[in-house]
């Protein structure tokens, strides 16, 4: 039960309503020498089209049980002292953040690879999906449109 | 059989659902899958595509039991 | 003046008095789709010494000079929209901020290798010296040491 | 030529001196670095050690002019 909550501590994914809003606490341990952080932000383009705006949905129960094996696996790989990722669920406007990714280590070789690791692998694994719209009143699932032709 | 699906992102606003109940004959997730492509027109392949059992991920020659909650996982944009 | 009054603004190179307190302003501009952060953390061990605290010393005119070619020049190279760094100066505890680096950039992979870039920069060509203290009484200026034998 | 020197880290707690003003036989900052070893006897050589004049880094057969600012920069470990 202790331990469990330990583990929990030390890697945890959540899920935020809204843009994320992680508190910025730099200490977690004194053998930490580099924390590296990763903050996704809602950019006014992508792929040559201008965005307006965002809008996250997720498959919550299975996004939270992926998430949470993607940061358990990143401090086991990388023996990291703890890591944290929160990412973003419904409207979002341009510059808002969409996920932040937080990560102490040892040393910064570690931190910087395994802040990218997580990244990588949310954007691969989790299922959260985004639709787009764009300034023409568009809007599109983002990667869902004509897969049929160019793969993911 | 009958199963539970929930639907998301793209293919829930091609068929207007976010869940359902559905009853036929198949036996793996990949049998299933055909099924709904045929009744919704899904476009998206199995290999775009991948399938979920009680809210995990599986393989597509999984098999189903009666009950079971499945969803199919269109291409994800997480980040 | 103007422009000169922007570049500045967009890369800037500061040393703190006492532990860093960088603000976390997470929006710089809409083309902004990644932020990535670095903090140096005081750690309680370094090359298997057990470190009670540590001293920053700067020779601040050239150090603010050189630090501020570095966050200009991964402006330039990364193509980022801004990039910040500041290091501490003075008596440092465990836990405390020792240097702080923030990196905007269109997409994660560049915002990756430019923090990077800067702190490896950082720690070679930015005249700061670290003394260390250890809970055994000594104290010695890193890398100062019996470097005629091994180098640095 | 007269110069005026400014220690640092290592090299200050050897020397017991932040700054000075140094009168003496030398063209080059090589040249000055050599007396200065000798005076102080530092024992970081001119590959652990880098040059300044006047704020800026410089090479090591960099002339010297009078009244420049020199410092002769140990190892640093910043970050």
């Amino acid at each position: 039960m202790s331990l469990q909550n330990e583990a929990n501590t030390r890697a945890k994914f959540m899920l935020s309503q809204g843009p994320v809003h992680l508190e910025y606490q730099h200490s977690c341990s004194p053998e930490s020498g580099a924390l590296v952080s990763f903050d996704g932000l809602v950019r006014n383009n992508n792929e040559g089209k201008d965005v307006l705006r965002l809008e996250y949905s997720a498959y919550a129960e299975l996004a939270l049980h992926e998430g949470s094996l993607i940061v358990k696996e990143a401090v086991d790989c990388f023996a990291l002292q703890a890591a944290l990722c929160s990412h973003a669920l419904g409207v979002l406007e341009i510059g808002q953040l969409a996920v932040s990714i937080r990560v102490w280590a040892s040393h910064r070789g570690e931190g910087f690879e395994a802040c990218r690791w997580i990244i990588d692998q949310v954007k691969s694994r989790v299922p959260i999906w985004k639709k787009e719209s764009y300034t023409d009143g568009t809007c599109e699932w983002v990667l869902c449109q004509h897969v049929g032709h160019h793969g993911h | 059989m009958t199963v539970r699906l929930r639907y998301f992102a793209a293919f829930r606003e091609i068929c207007q659902l976010d869940q359902e109940t559905y009853c036929g004959q198949f036996k793996t997730v990949a049998d299933l899958y055909e099924l709904i492509c045929k009744k919704y027109q899904f476009t998206l392949n199995m290999q775009q595509t991948r399938p979920a059992i009680n809210d995990r991920f599986c393989a597509w020659d999984n098999a189903l039991q009666e009950n079971d909650l499945v969803v199919f996982i269109p291409p994800v944009a997480g980040g």
